[in-house]
């Protein structure tokens, strides 16, 4: 039963890496659009990174309340 | 529990597929909040997936199983 | 010997499903262009949608068309 | 051991990100050496990837923390 | 029967990216057929990616073979 | 322990050749600019592709001595 909730927590710290894997990916795409110079964030950069993830997951919850009205419907 | 666990990863799979290319559509400039006209569009653009993943899938059974006819008739059929 | 049909069935069933997702990844981008703003697919992407699979049936005969020429040459 | 595994795992995939996304940009046309230019614009990239990669950490775990608390006060709330 | 799987399974993604390429290259718009030309642009692509594949594991095996005689030799070379 | 051994080995030649797919796939974008009319590599392509892998591994033993700078630093 330790060995379940020790595969469960891995598991889901998994998931997590893997989602910020995804998300890095696909924000500098947005956020990092000239050509890097520094090692830092600028500070429009910065927002956007933030704003990012945050909208992503609104994105996120909208499609779970929609496919959740689908299946009571 | 197998089968529950491949529904549960192909839904998974579904959700993360619709933000990857709705998200890039609608929302191309993420702000402070999400704007009335980037939810809206952000909600036809998942019930278009939803609706190109049930196309996608009725075209695809139908074509292999027309293939796997066809091979089973002794024919190379298909192509 | 009833689990290794089972797993068998559960693979392929695993593959084709695979297949569909990415075959909606790609067909999603090849047909829907315009901003959505409609649930349902219009008359052009619906035909789109269906050529796309047939399309890259015919085209992943062709590869193996090819590859079995390949070998047997 | 397990978790050695899921930590080289982790950083053997932001290697590749890394890679893929400031080869793509600061290597657009690979030539017989890599060029100064070249290699501090890819430096640069590497060091802003790997800043992306903590700032979106920081947001993202804050964020389902959020939303867990909103969820176990009975709410539904980070919506 | 490990690297049998192994084979396949390195086999099922070579044809999974050529189609990928290929079909993303040569068959912009799916019609209701594949016309000749299209058929005869995949069938080049197809070669082409094959060739590249080819080429390519070449360089990359000669490269870590390189880089593994130089940490072997003492130095850190390669780079 | 012969076991162990032999996967290790799988292993590594699996991800070399997941190396390999990976760079084809990224390799073949940069390199095969023009619409495929033969399927041999030109004399262009044929150079660009072994420069693609060597500037490619050239890039990752960046990365790595700047993570080993960063670690000792």
């Amino acid at each position: 039963q330790e060995l379940q909730q020790f595969i469960k927590n891995e598991t889901q710290k998994s998931n997590i890496q893997q989602s910020i894997h995804s998300l890095t990916d696909m924000c500098f795409r947005k956020c990092i659009t000239a050509k890097p110079s520094s090692g830092k964030l600028d500070k429009y950069e910065e927002p956007c990174m933030q704003n990012c993830v945050d909208r992503f997951m609104d994105a996120n919850n909208l499609i779970l309340k929609q496919l959740e009205a689908m299946r009571t419907a | 529990q197998i089968r529950q666990e491949a529904a549960m990863h192909n839904a998974r799979q579904l959700i993360e597929k619709i933000n990857e290319h709705c998200f890039e559509r609608c929302i191309p400039k993420p702000g402070t909040s999400i704007s009335r006209g980037e939810e809206s569009c952000f909600s036809s653009c998942m019930e278009k997936y939803m609706s190109s993943w049930n196309a996608i899938s009725r075209q695809y059974v139908q074509r292999i199983q027309k293939e796997q006819a066809a091979q089973e008739a002794g024919g190379f059929g298909g192509i």
